[in-house]
């Protein structure tokens, strides 16, 4: 792999830009592969990495069925923020948070990880309770944050209103400066390049259609493009990830749900953080392009369709208006939807499965871009060892018979 | 019931209220003169009673009928009235009762008649009843302004039947029907109405728009 | 400065009529009918911004949505809007534009940074620069972010109100071009109710600036007569200036129209933009098609234009954006160029043709006039700085892929191009149709319905002016048969019209040049973004091989004129690139918004004080007069203290506690939630649904029970009363009233449907006034003389219902404080005037109405909890210490109970609740403090709960907490540490959850 | 933007009037105790979540109060039928062709 720098693209430019290397090959699939990574999204990508990276492992195929990152990690609002209530959730954030701190270095891509800090707003008393309470256990669990008052909330982001006669009022607010965003296309992109170097096939417009097992045990996926042997299968595909358990006989406790985001036309600089508010509903930043990025809320009902309901649009932006109200003169440029694999206690799900040789890494719902590396991190040694990475213990399939959820609905929010 | 004790109604606080004629910024409120494309008027506090049985219980609806002299509608989102009660179809066996009768009298009444598994709730003091009524546009625009439901598909009603729906109205929800007026009648929660008051000045603001009611009664 | 390109009137300017704005602080004049465009170009102003990327200087192209240069700040202060463009912008009097981008100083040397620079910011260059040192990126992000967005949004809140319709018709109509408007006529004389909407100021299309004979009558006298007519239907909506944004499921369109705009952004009439929300059951589009701009290179300089756009200047605006016209084209439509260009007297230099051969009858119209036609040539650079100098021009092969022969230099100032049309297919790919390449119109047609609509006219790939007529009056019939109206057959002869012979047009999307395209001055795509051909071609030698990758990384489309003008272009490159097919290639998804959408308008009304429906009790008015502070919970607006004169919060808290224990306390409760349930299976179902059972539950009995999720975690609390046999009344918590109504029908309805129960809220019904203390019962017996208020014939945990003040009532004797207490219920009519009775009544002994925080601190002290805020849905009965509210031998098996048998539910060391002492009594824990048991801990600590409620005690004399903490209910006596975000660590000791009167004796008042 | 039928009030309603309340036919069981811990668990929280048809309650909120089936396809968003409580679906995944 060509390094890139500065002075490459110098370099380059000098001869026209017409000798770059290839982002990745698009190699024909092998017959067989020691691990099949099902779904080239962000969290595809990254175990795939992770196992020829960490683990040595390079027999490795990632089978996407559209095209790279063309899922949640292309639609997403691009959050990044590690301040989980829960200990086991905030310890796996924050190993993605602390990878993320790194990842343009180490994947000679720059992914723009930008750490202009994150706000989640409180409006009513038991928001902020509950910002006090989440606040203290990243605090103890090494995690930066503080409570802010409304007039530093003023000063973080000029525009907003803290006039207190509004409908709902901001009380304060929980502020992770470490927290961010960054460019999702490049996370995607730089994953695949890094896996690419290390021999991992990227296998696009390729859909699996089945499962192989013998004797309760995987034997590969059948694709859109004929079988491609494997003797494990770990499961990356989000929103997707209840048919393609069903291709194994298995049902998940996750529903996919249409999760819409817009952004406006773009203009100069005048968000310089990212603003959250659960209890109105809505969150935003600007991208370095200008356009305000804006997430919507999930959709009543499953869906598979990648777009959503109008009256959530139309929600969202009266929250947009109730906290910024200078932005009710800007424009939407473009809205889309995704389709969100929501969990019960709105945590993922990290797990070996009934069946040998099949894993599955799904759940994250509204939230998973922030977890992208740690994900990646945590479900490659859980496939290479065939036991799971002590940080992702808790996130076994079995706490949904237990009963030990890790309930993240006030952190997770209702979508980010 | 003594009748010296005061009785408010829930729009109480905004009768003879109006929204200025366009130009008026939100939340102003004023009491003006002018001529109003539209009138919102409160009716006093009247009775209003839930009724739950079974619509395919002859006996339950004769006996029903018996009491209000009007036939229980079975057709979805239609009413009946008369000159003293109206029943409005709200689900397949449940009713709401307007009736200018003490609400425990005609619950009484209703009690002695009826018999098996039903239900009478009073709920007078949870709800009002407000009449919108003015120029057909204002009024058409006004009522597309407030709710999803499409009430120009509605035939037009008669003095003693016409059509009702539970939809939405602003972000909150409401009883509505049609009169043989033209004009629309519309049952709201209490804990709504200030909101629901606020919304209709707000969103009558292009033609003008009045609340009228006798406040204590 | 002279309108120095003003003709005259055109079709729909008046020229007698000026109207004055400003560009750039520059003082200007246009006319009546104008857009600022339209304006601009009269004035002979080339320049209006510069691009994103390169800050190249950029002209007006084109004269619709599709514009992608002339983005403009409108107006300023408060009502100022960013990116409008100015073909979209009618002119009124006072409009101030300014460009977005930084004006160039006169110094400024343009071409260097297209030189250079331009090629150091090839697609992707951010991903591969910038890394190294790590921590210097934040920095280069601030240099790179200085360089975003177009215009500014205003900084003060908008001084506008928007408005919202939500409509039904039949037949939707959405363009009124020729195919459009005769569709909507034939809808309408079926009957059907029909909206048609068009965002240009005007009715008509292409119409507006066509030289057509229609009927014997120029096409806008035929126009002025049709649009007439359609206004007369009673049954027909017109609405012009309204964009169909976005198309949703089930044929729900988002239109936008525009009430105010053109009459100056401050002008107040009502709503500035309307949102109409439309629920049509046959959607016809007649949007019309986009003229595809030819690449080549440096087609960016400004007095490059469409073609089409030059023919709408001089015939409907009456204004011409040069002086020397030299047209390229793949086809003959344009031809119709340089007839309008030559009739407005100006000189058309030359046509360059791609085609070989070019033939059909507009040709021949143009070389009629003396026109040179130049075929098989193309124009393979523009040349100029600011504005259009000249055209390099070259012989091409039959394809178009090469140059075979020298280049010739022709001077001109204005280069009009034209590469065929595209459907506007925007729309139809909203619903999730795919659209289908069809090399016979050289363009994508809408793809297969997946809604109830058709795409008519140019949208669906017709260009004849007849096709369009016969194909929008025959969609309109059918639409509205297939709505219920009519019978399909026309009602109006077809209009009639000339047909023009043409000649096919020739595919041609990438103009070759002499030099590679890798090396070629840039061959622009996307103008907005400067999205060039050898940014495509660059992208797929490095792998990228999907249209989405392409437009991912390039940013081709990414613009506000998402990709209008470019797209099918660059899609057309990439295939090539790729040695595939453009039907194998595909596009790219279009999405709403079709044209950017107000914010504001979307939102509506629902914004302000209006953003949520705000509830108020029936002493909601009393409260304000009092002074109340409030609380919002849920929508509700809950009195939260009532602060007397220069009181604090604190102050206010408690002397509102102590006087509950000392004298009186009156609470508006009437916002908890209450359901009335009916029927001889009520006692069941509510059995079923508690913890604990009701089936002894006697009539004028209350008992408390706790909900649970069928996960087994508690969802909610209150108390039910047996009002009489097969009657119950059930009080919820005021957030939970709508969920817990919703989960009863739920069972009750899908699961139960034998069960013979109704509900009824009757929340609002209701209106609670809670008297408590140990004189509440004196004060009650003052106001109510119909109920024995005996202790031994009025029982805690009874109801009585009697006469208060005058009104009939229920009497509850339950008690959230540990005081004797009465919550009397009546009619909310009457809640007001028994309200004030009870504080009249209560004068003597010193009544205090105390809000939710006193409330709190009160049942705080007796350790009762609060669901949600000492539960998290994490918490079984055990958990809160209450097993005793769960009846593990009830017949059926309620709903959550087999969740509590779950190895989790059972685990040790579950967070129990338990109160916390603090050791300094005058220490508030701050409530959501973490709690460890090891302060010397470093971090990350090992927490062990955290604290959920926690107040000053008046009445204690100290501090009091709630808290949940691992197994603690085995922990009492053990102290505790919260360490704080300022650094310091309270200790505190685990106590019983019951601070106050662990007896219970305060009750029992005699 | 759903447009639902009710079968109750008969009429074309606005989603904005209706709560979505997951998959239907889902029967409770009979005798919890008896399950085991992974029985229970499938239970409360496996759904089919399937792509394409399903079967799903909705809750006409705002308008008659009551609870209604329907069937819909999950990726085009079509609804092939409302019915009521107690009924059976007409349209099933088999009869609609593949699941997709
Ligand atoms: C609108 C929106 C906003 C969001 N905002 C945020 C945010 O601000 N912060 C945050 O942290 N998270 C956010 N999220 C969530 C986040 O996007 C996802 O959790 C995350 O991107 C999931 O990554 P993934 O790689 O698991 O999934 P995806 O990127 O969806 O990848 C799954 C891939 O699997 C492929 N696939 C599926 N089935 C098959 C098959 N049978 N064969 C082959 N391939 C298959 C899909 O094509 C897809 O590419 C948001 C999501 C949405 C929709
Ligand atoms: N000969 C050719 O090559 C050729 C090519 C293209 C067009 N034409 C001519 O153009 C005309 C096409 O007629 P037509 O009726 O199909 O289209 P049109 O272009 O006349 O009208 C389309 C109208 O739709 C409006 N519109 C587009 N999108 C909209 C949206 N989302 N919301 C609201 N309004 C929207 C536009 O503002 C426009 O007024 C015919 O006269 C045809 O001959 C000829
Ligand atoms: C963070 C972010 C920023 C985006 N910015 C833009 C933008 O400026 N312009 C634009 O047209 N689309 C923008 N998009 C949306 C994409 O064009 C696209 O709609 C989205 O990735 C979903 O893909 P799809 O529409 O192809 O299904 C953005 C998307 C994301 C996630
Ligand atoms: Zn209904």
């Amino acid at each position: 792999m060509k390094r890139y720098s500065g002075f490459s693209l110098f370099k380059n430019a000098l001869s026209y830009h017409e000798n770059w290397q290839k982002i990745w090959r698009s190699p024909k699939p092998k017959s067989d592969y020691d691990v099949i990574v099902v779904g080239g999204g962000g969290h595809g990508l990254a175990t795939a990495y992770y196992l020829a990276k960490v683990h040595g492992i390079t027999n490795v195929a990632v089978i996407e069925k559209g095209y790279l990152g063309g899922g949640n990690t292309a639609r997403n609002t691009t959050i990044i923020r590690s301040n989980y209530l829960w200990d086991e959730a905030a310890q796996l954030y924050e190993l993605s948070l602390k990878l993320w701190e790194g990842l343009s270095q180490e994947l000679n891509y720059n992914v723009m990880f930008s750490q202009r800090g994150v706000l989640n707003l409180g409006h009513n008393l038991q928001d902020m309770r509950d910002i006090e309470r989440r606040v203290n256990a990243n605090r103890l669990n090494g995690i930066d944050g503080e409570v802010v008052t409304p007039e530093r909330v003023k000063e973080i982001a000029p525009l907003i209103n803290i006039s207190r006669d509004c409908r709902y009022p901001i009380l304060g607010a929980s502020w992770q400066p470490r927290g961010g965003t960054a460019r999702h296309d490049a996370v995607a992109w730089g994953y695949a390049r890094g896996a690419d170097a290390l021999g991992v096939d990227l296998i696009q417009e390729t859909e699996v259609t089945g499962i192989r097992r013998k004797n309760g045990a995987v034997v590969g996926v059948e694709t859109t493009q004929g079988f491609i042997g494997a003797r494990k299968v770990a499961c990356v595909t989000a929103g997707n990830s209840g048919v393609v358990a069903a291709m194994a006989g298995l049902r998940l406790p996750v529903e996919s749900r249409p999760l819409q985001a817009l952004v406006s036309e773009p203009v100069k600089p005048c968000l310089d953080t990212v603003v959250m508010s659960n209890a109105v509903h809505g969150y935003i930043s600007q991208s370095d392009k200008g356009d305000l990025v804006i997430g919507a809320g999930v959709d009543g009902y499953n869906g598979y369709g990648q777009r959503g309901s109008f009256h959530v649009i139309e929600h969202t932006l009266q929250a947009i208006c109730e906290l910024f109200p200078a932005f009710s003169r800007v424009r939407m440029n473009r809205q889309w939807g995704g389709v969100v694999d929501t969990c019960p206690d709105a945590c993922p799900i990290i797990s070996k499965t009934s069946v040998d040789g099949l894993y599955f890494n799904c759940g994250w719902g509204t939230g998973g871009f922030k977890a992208t590396p740690g994900s990646g991190y945590v479900f490659a040694d859980t496939v290479a060892n065939d036991r799971p990475h002590p940080l992702a213990a808790a996130f076994n399939i079995d706490r949904f018979n237990t009963g030990a959820l890790i309930d993240e609905h006030g952190a997770a929010g209702v979508a980010h | 019931m003594s009748n010296n004790i005061k009785r408010e109604s829930p729009l109480k606080y905004f009768h003879r209220l109006s929204s200025k004629v366009a130009n008026r910024s939100v939340g102003e409120l004023f009491n003006g003169e002018a001529e109003f494309a539209l009138v919102v008027q409160e009716s006093p506090v009247i009775s209003h009673l839930n009724l739950r049985g079974d619509a395919n219980d002859q006996l339950f609806c004769s006996a029903v009928a018996e009491v209000l002299g009007l036939m229980v509608p079975r057709q979805p989102g239609t009413y009946h009235c008369n000159s003293e009660h109206s029943i409005y179809w709200l689900g397949p066996d449940e009713w709401l009762l307007v009736s200018q009768l003490a609400a425990d009298e005609l619950e009484t009444r209703l009690r002695k008649n009826l018999s098996g598994h039903i239900s009478i709730v009073d709920l007078s003091g949870g709800q009002t009843l407000i009449n919108l009524r003015g120029k057909p546009k204002a009024l058409r625009t006004v009522m597309k302004k407030s709710s999803v439901y499409d009430f120009e598909a509605w035939p037009l009603a008669e003095a003693d039947c016409g059509r009702c729906a539970r939809t939405t109205f602003a972000k909150a929800g409401a009883l509505i029907s049609n009169r043989a007026d033209g004009s629309y009648d519309l049952v709201i929660r209490r804990s709504f109405a200030d909101y629901i008051g606020q919304w209709l000045l707000d969103a009558s603001q292009e033609f003008g728009c009045r609340i009228e009611g006798d406040s204590v009664n | 400065m002279k309108a120095v390109n003003r003709l005259g009137s055109g079709a729909r300017t008046d020229s007698a009529k000026t109207i004055n704005f400003t560009y750039n602080g520059k003082p200007l004049q246009g006319v009546a009918g104008d857009t600022l465009a339209s304006a601009l170009l009269a004035n002979g102003v080339n320049l209006v911004g510069r691009s994103f990327k390169y800050s190249r200087p950029r002209g007006i192209v084109g004269h619709g949505a599709e514009e992608p240069n002339a983005i403009m700040q409108i107006g300023s202060g408060a009502g100022t809007v960013p990116n409008l463009k100015a073909t979209q912008v009618e002119l009124y009097e006072g409009l101030e534009a300014a460009s977005v981008n930084g004006w160039p100083s006169v110094n400024f040397d343009l071409m260097a940074i297209t030189g250079w620079f331009g090629r150091l910011m090839p697609p992707g260059f951010y991903y591969k620069t910038f890394m190294y040192p790590a921590k210097l990126w934040m920095t280069y992000e601030h240099f790179i972010r200085k360089a975003a967005g177009l215009g500014s949004s205003p900084v003060q809140n908008d001084p506008d109100s928007y408005d919202k319709l939500n409509q039904h018709c039949d037949v939707l109509v959405i363009g009124a071009g020729p195919a459009g408007l005769t569709a909507a006529r034939e809808a309408a004389r079926a009957g059907a109710r029909v909206i048609i909407a068009d965002e240009q100021s005007e009715f008509g299309g292409s119409l507006l600036a066509s030289t057509d004979i229609i009927d014997g009558l120029p096409a806008t006298e035929w126009l002025d007569a049709i649009v007439a007519e359609l206004q007369g239907f009673a049954n027909v909506q017109t609405l012009p200036r309204s964009t169909a944004f976005g198309y949703y499921d089930h044929n729900f369109v988002g239109i936008l129209e525009r009430r105010s705009d053109h009459l100056g952004l401050t002008a107040k009439t009502g709503a500035r933009q309307r949102l109409h929300r439309v629920r049509a059951k046959q959607v016809v589009l007649a949007a019309g098609a986009f003229e595809r701009p030819l690449v080549f290179a440096h087609n960016d300089i400004p007095g490059v234009m469409q073609a089409s756009s030059v023919s709408t200047y001089v015939n409907r605006y009456g204004v011409a954006p040069g002086n020397d016209l030299l047209l390229f084209t793949t086809n003959d439509n344009a031809y119709q160029t340089a007839i309008d260009w030559h009739n407005a007297g100006r000189t058309v230099v030359a046509v360059v043709d791609s085609r070989l051969n070019p033939t059909g009858e507009r040709v021949a119209a143009v070389t009629a006039l003396g026109i040179q036609v130049m075929a098989g040539h193309g124009v393979i650079e523009a040349q100029g700085g600011k504005r259009v100098k000249r055209a390099l021009v070259a012989q091409l092969n039959a394809e178009g892929t090469q140059v075979i022969g020298p280049v010739t230099k022709i001077a001109c100032d204005l280069i009009a191009s034209s590469g065929g049309w595209s459907p506007a297919v925007h729309l139809s790919s909203h619903t999730g149709a795919k659209p289908q390449w069809d090399a016979s119109i050289v363009g994508f047609r809408p793809g297969k319905s997946q809604q109830q609509e058709r795409s008519v006219g140019a949208c669906g790939g017709t260009y004849t002016l007849r096709g369009c007529f016969e194909e929008g009056a025959s969609a309109g019939a059918q639409a509205a048969m297939l709505a219920g109206f009519g019978d399909d057959s026309l009602m109006f002869p077809v209009p009639e019209v000339l047909d023009i012979q043409e000649q096919p047009q020739q595919a041609l999307f990438l103009v070759p040049h002499t030099k590679s395209t890798s090396r070629a001055p840039s061959q622009f795509v996307d103008l907005q973004l400067d999205v060039s051909a050898s940014g495509i071609e660059l992208a797929v030698r490095e792998g990228l091989e999907s249209v989405e990758h392409i437009k991912r990384y390039t940013a081709m489309g990414f613009g506000t004129d998402q990709g209008k003008l470019g797209n099918i272009n660059g899609m057309a490159i990439l295939a090539n690139a790729l040695g595939q097919s453009i039907a194998e290639t595909g596009t790219t998804i279009f999405r709403p918004s079709y044209t950017p959408t107000t914010f504001g308008a979307i939102a509506g009304r629902d914004v302000g004080e209006l953003f949520d429906a705000e509830r108020y009790t029936a002493v909601h008015r009393w409260h304000v007069e009092q002074g109340a502070m409030f609380e919002d919970v849920g929508q509700w607006k809950r009195p939260w203290y009532f602060p007397k004169q220069g009181e604090t919060m604190q102050e206010a808290v408690d002397r509102e506690c102590l006087a509950v224990r000392s004298s009186v306390g009156i609470l508006d409760a009437s916002t908890l939630g209450k359901i009335d349930i009916q029927g001889p299976d009520a006692a069941e179902f509510i059995t079923r649904m508690y913890t604990n059972s009701y089936l002894k539950l006697a009539p004028g009995k209350c008992r408390y029970g706790v909900m649970l999720k069928e996960d087994g975690m508690i969802f909610d609390d209150g108390v039910c009363a047996c009002l009489a046999e097969n009657h119950y009344l059930m009080f919820t918590t005021t957030g939970g009233a709508a969920a817990v109504m919703a989960w009863l029908e739920l069972w009750k309805q899908t699961e139960w449907p034998d069960l013979q129960v109704y509900f009824t809220s009757v929340t609002d019904h209701w209106s609670t006034a809670t008297i408590t203390g140990p004189n509440a019962r004196k004060v009650l017996a003052k106001v109510c003389d119909d109920l024995d208020l005996s202790a031994d014939s009025f029982q805690f945990m009874d109801w009585r219902e009697g006469t208060v003040a005058g009104a009939k009532a229920r009497v509850f004797r339950i008690s959230f404080t540990g005081e004797l207490s009465y919550e009397i219920n009546v009619p909310a009519h009457y809640g007001r005037h028994v309200w004030e009775a009870l504080m009249e009544a209560g004068e003597e002994f010193d009544i205090t109405a105390y809000g939710t925080e006193s409330m709190h601190v009160l049942r705080a002290e007796k350790g009762f909890i609060i669901v949600g805020q000492d539960t998290d849905g994490s918490m079984t009965p055990a958990d809160m210490n209450m097993d005793w509210v769960v009846n593990k031998n009830k017949a059926f098996s309620f709903i959550g109970k087999r969740s509590l048998e779950r190895s989790d539910s059972v685990r040790e060391n579950r967070k129990q609740l338990v109160g916390l002492k603090t050791l300094d009594g005058a220490e508030v824990i701050p409530e959501g403090s973490q709690i460890v048991f090891d302060s010397k801990q470093q971090i990350p600590m090992s927490m062990q709960g955290h604290v959920t409620s926690s107040y000053y005690s008046a009445n204690m004399g100290h501090s009091i907490a709630l808290a949940v903490v691992k197994g603690g209910h085995s922990r009492l006596g053990q102290t505790v540490y919260c360490p704080l975000a300022n650094g310091r660590t309270i200790a505190a000791e685990i106590v019983s959850s019951v601070f106050y009167d662990p007896q219970g004796e305060r009750q029992h008042v005699e | 933007m759903l447009l639902i039928h009710c079968p109750h009030c008969r009429e074309d309603r606005e989603e904005e009037e209706f709560h979505y309340s997951g998959e239907a036919h889902i029967v409770r069981p009979l005798e919890p105790e008896n399950l085991s811990d992974e029985e229970w668990g499938d239970y409360l929280f496996f759904r089919k979540n399937p792509r394409g048809i399903h079967h799903e309650m909705w809750h006409h909120t705002a308008g008659c109060g009551r609870y209604f089936y329907a069937t819909r396809n999950t990726v085009s968003y079509q609804i092939l039928e409302t019915y009521m409580v107690g009924e059976k679906p007409q349209h099933t995944a088999d009869s609609a062709g593949a699941s997709q």
